[in-house]
């Protein structure tokens, strides 16, 4: 009986004391045309030994790519401390630390997550985190709506260099609320959002402008202008940010020139996975969301606060609950309850090896290793970079060709050259994303740049 | 505080300026940075600086602050604290795995994985089709209620926006209905714990969306009348949401599917053992009957011609959508793959049962030692209720005046004041992979409890006495909210 | 400054309060002629990142081979538990638990470990490790001579069943003391030593016998009737066991037929790895050791004991160092000082996951999977049994070639097939030691089997 | 006892007949065991039957008992309980290298390793050649004095069977002599902790095989003489022997070849920082200068033509031979390959600077407090000796009362009494991965263990107050020995 203790004698001492022949009796309340029959799909059980030989074949069909795909998702190097410590009996098996006294393990290392995202960002509150970066803006938006004075406004602008994911998912979520999100071109030439293209849109019942930096092309957006234009038409500005890219990049907390409460953006969030949280296929990673003080109760998710113990003494807790599900059901400020506790214990830990100064490394190495890699890729004939405005670690390159069948032949070859952007943009219809961090040595551009050459030639032949 | 009487300090505490954990830097750039000044940041991060050794040590000595599952009992109701085995975790954390883009092709192993689970989760809730990716219960919630409202809507009945929840109901349950755009309509328990079939014929019509239960419900019975309510809702044009949530308790034993449920979701997280990771992350998957089918969301593993594909929305055009950036929590759903493939078949029609033997050893025990049970004349399911309303009357004592003293005996405490309907209650859930020794052991510390109300309560409501921290302060912390650590200026 | 914490306001600092001007200065006791120049073979240093590219590019290199060698380290399944526990910061970075009261949890461990080996082999007492197998085989000889009445008795008979390895290591070990290895022949026909053997060596100024069981060739050797003879001519037994075997085997402290201090073997010894140990091309592995209370005075290395504290409560304490180096010197037992201790925590952490039970099941799993590869591979045309015996997990085969050329073609083909016995055992020219435990799938047995019926044919042709 | 005051009972104590970890076992055999029944087991041993979640409960509350690097500053002298990086771990146990079986053929990857290891600790030491198998100090010092011994042998020179060591040596030392069949002299040491010269020269004849030394000496001074004392012995025709398990103290900034050492064993899981895991494993490696190449224990890693490959008694006949059944710790050396690659070669000098710099430190502020410094008027070197010799007198007060008191504050205690010769001694050695702070805090508790001890003496008598357990009988823990459960029967 995999993973249940109970020994024959138990069982049969613990039914004595119910009062019970048999653990059939217990369900004697489920009316007996509902119970189960066998349950035809579910193989018999395994021994961890037969697992492990499962999983371990399958891993290795799977293989490992030299991976030069971001798209939201960054290849960055793990300190091995991170998972040493996130993957401690104490941190991994304990649950949402309901009863403070007993967790303030889990308790301080929030309050210093949040202490660390708040600095990133240059906000004041920080919550414990969401879901991932791409439900991370939907909540945003939400918070957005619910934060601006006009109850009216229900509008988000939302340019189109943005995730182009992060807007389907915040799409499937405000939507049901009666949320619209309205895309904003972005310029051919740079690929970046231009006040043209907002003076552009309708301004009418718009809550917030959706700030990307670095955008989804990897470029810089004039974060500056757009926010005070954003400000200046009373709408409150969503920056989603990187956060490694904070190390070197003006904190969204700073943007514009304004001042007081019109000071940077309102709400800033984004995808945590870059600290410390392994790709993994696409998840566990989570949202991170900061904001000023003056909207914490706005803000969805659990928050952790320092207060102190009967004798006087310090301690942390869970805190400003009354946003929450669990106080205000219908009228929290999102359903959200599991959050992603574990992700946030790495990126903690990770923050914390890094500091500023590993931090600035790792940014500095993503932006070099990235210009190395334009300069490798577009020596390669039939080859262009799209966008000339300044970027972090992403570009969009342009193919003389389709990008789908060439992603084919270098996955062939062990690369993971890139994403596609065709289906995405139409109007790229031969554009490649191709991402480089602090992890790739010049033999890895050396060798993406030959297979790629070479793959363009062959097709041409 | 450790151990030893320190409290352990901030991260930043321990940090100077110029320290550094230089193992953990690349190299430094070999060109300067170009980059438009007015886009750059002009002062560094206020992160700590500090050694690899300093970061090692102090969140080895917080973890140590903690209680677990890998430490203690840990009966907290309706979150199922059962054995994460470590075998998930380390497969899951196999290199290929670990280091595969979520936009880098699609890998046959993994989604061999995920393929497999979802026909699991399939059979085991006896629905038709299963979507993995919501990122947690709630989530789970979402993906259910908005394929409700899309049925709905499809039919053009998009009027039907209101959505049925017990008084009882986990308060993700009418925070999703908002979410969804619904309102929320409560309807009140009978005094065996089961619903009011007569509030509940009130309450639909063509207005109702839907029903939200959870069965065991969270007062820890089994609905009885179960077939009634789907009838019930069922011929008002509503759809029946089931919040699997508790799946611990019936698997294998009964199928929501076979209950007339159109739609569940649940924590993987939970019933499927994969870490709660102090908070999160966790899983909550998705099954629908026939008439969502089409809108579940997205993306989906499916099998075609021997290989596994991604479906996304030009395979589904009526999906809700996406609800996560990638594939929803997927180092999650490979935990539980392994968990369940670990468990097989046997395995999972035990756990229910198992997980109910303890419930009703536990409750029974107590009862002798002259706790009262919420709902004495029934089964505990996976889990079930005491009231402290006589003792709190009698001796001044509370739920959480309990629950603190638990700590301090050394177990985590049940979940309190959940669900709210029932005065000073400790739900208590302690899973089939508690030992009969380990529940003694509890009920010897419910003694001694009770032995203190009666001699020395205020032992009681000064508790905890042996934590890291005495109780806190939670109306300071909302009075004066400290959120994060500024340094001194 | 990799892992120094020190920042230049540090440093001045403290040498100031030390009054010395600059680090330099602290060495200025050292002879300015003996200061050392550059280290020129140690390359600049790396960070974490770079090493883990390096050693993943390495491990990546040497790839993973389908195993079937034994010959002293065997491939078991190693529960995911044991060394996620084993690698936990308390345990993997404390040292000896000098400082018992800080100590509790590695010494607990020691001595519930101490219980567990006392159980399978059926002895008293048990130390806390030795270095390898080997080295415990080499330090049994030496205790055997030291229990031994007569001081003149410095011989020890050592079939030549026992594995090879461990008499060069004894043998190097014990020669510098005057002891003298002598080796045993082994029936032909079953590999096995026989009381003939034992009654062809002289007896005269011997200490002890060594019978290793199951023996280097896998085969079961009468382990009572070599144990009576023994004991009968006054010889200390050494019994060297595979702890996993003593599942299904009669443990060394029943061997025989003597009873009282005659019962069974006087000491026991062998290689602790089998036990969630894994195979990492050698080591770290570890020896255990167990015998009777009269000898323990005379055991090597370190014991736990349990006793009581201040206020009469039990404790666990490093105990009978009158024993060891620190405290007797050149008067010691042994030498040894640190041990194998984080391989007992390894080892202990196995043997509660198993239990009895499961380590029955192992055990007869290797019986299994080592008959039907033995019947797999003595269906390849050229390929023979050696030995008749009964068996554990290892078995002799006989090729119609030399081994070497075989071995390398496997290996091409990703199988590690055994080891070649030509060296060792001169007379075994063409035999191929093979061993399959509980790991092996029946298709990886058919692999190796097609393998080796393909390769064989092939030279043929 | 674990924190909350529950002794943790034994995991036999935790057992019950017949409980499984049911997911740990392979399935069951298909056919009957044909084994002769007098070879075969008549009873099951007693191990313990538990859950997998209870194994996993006891060792891991266990393991908080502990102090360790990771949770606690460790100043224990001549241990060097320096920070273990945790990606010596994770690297040494990449699935590749710890699923290699060691007869399974030549691993180029690991043993490049291997060799450039052989390569680094050669230019460290300034030896001419390295062997990584002594399984730990000790079996280094066995390797060495083993070598000299076959050196004598193979000039005809067996008679020299004498190895002089000074008082103060590490116990290692005189058990490995005798170990070695030679017989051990123990010479003095001067007030200022050098050898004493005249007795070295009385002592040193024909009869002489060698000397062992440790350099920086126990007594955490660095002979001034080493020159002369080099040249005396081998004038006398004997090899010197230098016990490198203190080389923190010197790394890169002197090598024991340029000092006329023949041999030197190192201490990888001390100065090389691989885990000390409760007492081992350790690795022993030996370096020797061009008198002892011949004898080194095999086997050892060449490279040619491209090709790394095993040394065996085929390329070396006058190895002393092997002492490990296969290349000594392997994993543990793999461990220390890494961290050496981490630090580099200017990583190397700083090691020896910074834990000169935290010991000389850490010295004078112990002394300003009002302790008394063994050898005051000597530079510390990675380590230092407070004696209490007085506080004894004044307070009856020990050693060891302080080193227990220390735990109550949350340090481990240093090495007490070693070097015996030092009355009432602690041998300190902070190593260099310890911040200034941390020092100045266990200054703090050194400071109020000073108070203590004037005004409440018995505090300390009775310490440890604060840890899982009070002082233990270690009396009665000999003259009653309770070595391993005894289920009752
Ligand atoms: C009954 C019930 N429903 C829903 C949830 C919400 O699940 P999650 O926390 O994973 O969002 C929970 C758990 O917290 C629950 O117990
Ligand atoms: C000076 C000295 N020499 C030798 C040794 C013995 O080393 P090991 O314990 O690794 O055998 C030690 C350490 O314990 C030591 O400190």
């Amino acid at each position: 009986m995999p993973f249940i203790p109970h020994t024959a004698d138990d069982v049969a001492r613990m039914l004595e004391v119910i009062g019970a022949r048999s653990i059939d009796e217990l369900f004697d309340e489920i009316p007996a045309d509902l119970k189960a029959s066998s349950l035809g799909a579910v193989p018999a059980s395994l021994c961890e030994m037969e697992v492990a030989r499962l999983l371990g074949d399958r891993a290795a069909r799977d293989g490992r790519l030299l991976n030069f795909v971001g798209a939201g998702a960054y290849e960055h190097h793990i300190p091995a401390p991170v998972w040493a410590i996130t993957t401690r009996g104490e941190l991994y098996s304990a649950y949402t630390p309901y009863q403070a006294e007993a967790s303030q393990g889990t308790l301080q290392i929030i309050y210093e997550y949040q202490s660390m995202m708040c600095a990133l960002t240059a906000m004041e509150v920080s919550n414990a985190s969401l879901y991932d970066g791409a439900s991370a803006l939907a909540e945003a938006c939400l918070m957005a709506v619910r934060a601006h004075r006009a109850p009216e406004a229900r509008r988000i602008l939302l340019p189109r260099s943005v995730n182009p994911i992060y807007e389907r998912v915040a799409r499937a979520i405000t939507g049901h609320q009666g949320l619209a999100l309205e895309p904003l071109d972005y310029d051919r030439a740079t690929g970046c959002t231009t006040i043209a293209a907002l003076e552009a849109a309708a301004v009418q019942g718009a809550a917030a402008l959706v700030i990307q930096q670095p955008n989804f092309f990897g470029v810089l957006e004039d974060v500056d202008a757009l926010t005070d234009w954003a400000h200046a038409h009373e709408l409150k500005v969503i920056a989603v940010v990187n956060p490694i890219s904070l190390a070197l990049l003006k904190p969204p907390g700073e943007w514009g020139s304004g001042s007081g409460a019109l000071k940077g953006a309102d709400i800033v969030c984004g995808e945590g996975q870059p600290l410390g949280v392994p790709l993994a296929s696409g998840g566990p990673y989570f949202g991170f969301m900061t904001t000023r003080m003056q909207n914490v109760r706005q803000m969805p998710g659990r928050i952790v606060g320092r207060t102190v113990d009967l004798e006087g003494r310090p301690g942390f807790t869970l805190t400003l609950q009354a946003r929450e599900q669990h106080i205000r059901r219908s009228k929290a400020t999102s359903n959200i309850c599991t959050n992603q506790g574990l992700l946030v214990t790495a990126a903690t830990v990770y923050l914390s090896l890094l500091g500023p100064a590993g931090l600035e490394r790792v940014a500095r190495a993503c932006v070099e290793r990235t210009a190395e890699l334009v300069r490798a890729l577009t020596r390669v004939p039939g080859v262009r970079l799209r966008f000339a405005a300044p970027r972090f670690h992403e570009a969009v390159l342009d193919l003389d060709r389709p990008v789908a069948p060439v992603l084919e032949a270098l996955a062939a070859r062990g690369i993971a050259g890139g994403l596609d952007l065709a289906e995405r943009y139409p109007e790229l219809k031969s554009a490649l994303l191709v991402c480089a961090t602090e992890t790739k040595l010049p033999e890895d551009i050396e060798r993406f740049a030959a297979a790629l050459a070479d793959i363009l030639r062959k097709a041409d032949a | 505080m450790n151990k030893h009487g320190d409290r352990e300090p901030l991260i930043f505490e321990l940090g100077k300026p110029g320290r550094r954990a230089p193992s953990q830097m690349p190299p430094p750039a070999s060109s300067p940075l170009d980059l438009p000044a007015h886009l750059k940041r002009s002062a560094p991060p206020a992160l700590p600086e500090v050694s690899e050794l300093q970061a090692v040590r102090h969140f080895t000595r917080l973890s140590q602050l903690n209680f677990s599952i890998d430490t203690h009992f840990y009966p907290l109701g309706s979150c199922t604290m059962k054995y994460n085995p470590k075998a998930c975790n380390s497969l899951a954390m196999l290199p290929e795995f670990l280091g595969r883009h979520p936009l880098a092709g699609e890998p046959q192993g993994f989604m061999a994985c995920m393929f497999e689970l979802q026909e699991m989760l399939r059979d085991i809730t006896g629905m038709q089709a299963v979507s993995l990716t919501p990122m947690a219960g709630a989530q789970g919630e979402f993906a259910g209620v908005a394929m409700i409202r899309a049925y709905h809507r499809e039919r053009q009945d998009d009027a039907r926006r209101e959505i049925i929840v017990p008084q009882a109901a986990h308060g993700t349950n009418p925070a999703t209905a908002a979410m969804c755009g619904c309102t929320v309509r409560e309807i009140p328990c009978d005094a065996s714990g089961d619903i009011d079939l007569a509030a509940l014929r009130a309450a639909v019509g063509p207005h109702t969306a839907g029903i939200m239960l959870t069965n065991p419900s969270t007062l820890g019975v089994f609905e009885h009348r179960i077939a009634e309510v789907a009838r019930i809702v069922h011929e008002a044009g509503g759809l029946l949401y089931y919040d699997g949530a508790n799946l611990n308790a019936i698997l294998g034993k009964v199928r929501p599917g076979d209950m007339g449920f159109d739609v569940i979701h649940m924590n993987l997280h939970k019933t499927f053992s994969t870490p709660h990771g102090g908070g999160g992350p966790g899983s909550g998957a998705v099954g629908v009957g026939p008439r969502l089918v089409p809108y579940l969301p997205i993306p989906l593993v499916a099998l075609k011609d021997g290989r596994y594909r991604w479906l996304s929305e030009r395979d589904r055009p009526s999906s809700i959508g996406r609800l996560s950036g990638f594939m929803g929590n997927a180092g999650v759903n490979l935990r539980a793959y392994v968990y369940m493939r670990m468990l097989g078949r046997e395995g999972m029609v035990r756990v229910g049962e198992f997980a109910t033997l303890n419930a009703n050893y536990l409750m029974k025990r107590l009862v002798q030692i002259g706790y009262e049970a919420a709902y004495p004349e029934r089964r505990a399911s996976h889990e079930f209720i005491i009231t402290l309303k006589q003792e709190a009357r009698r001796y001044q004592v509370t739920a959480m005046d309990v629950a603190k003293r638990l700590l301090d005996l050394g177990f985590h405490a049940p979940t309190t004041y959940f669900p709210l309907l029932v005065p000073e209650c400790l739900l208590i859930e302690p899973t089939e992979t508690e030992t009969k020794e380990e529940l003694d052991r509890f009920c010897d510390a419910m003694g001694i409890i009770r032995r203190e109300m009666e001699q020395e309560p205020e032992k009681l409501r000064s508790a905890p006495h042996t934590m890291p921290v005495r109780r806190l302060d939670d109306v300071r912390a909302v009075k004066q909210p400290d959120l994060s650590f500024k340094p001194a200026a």
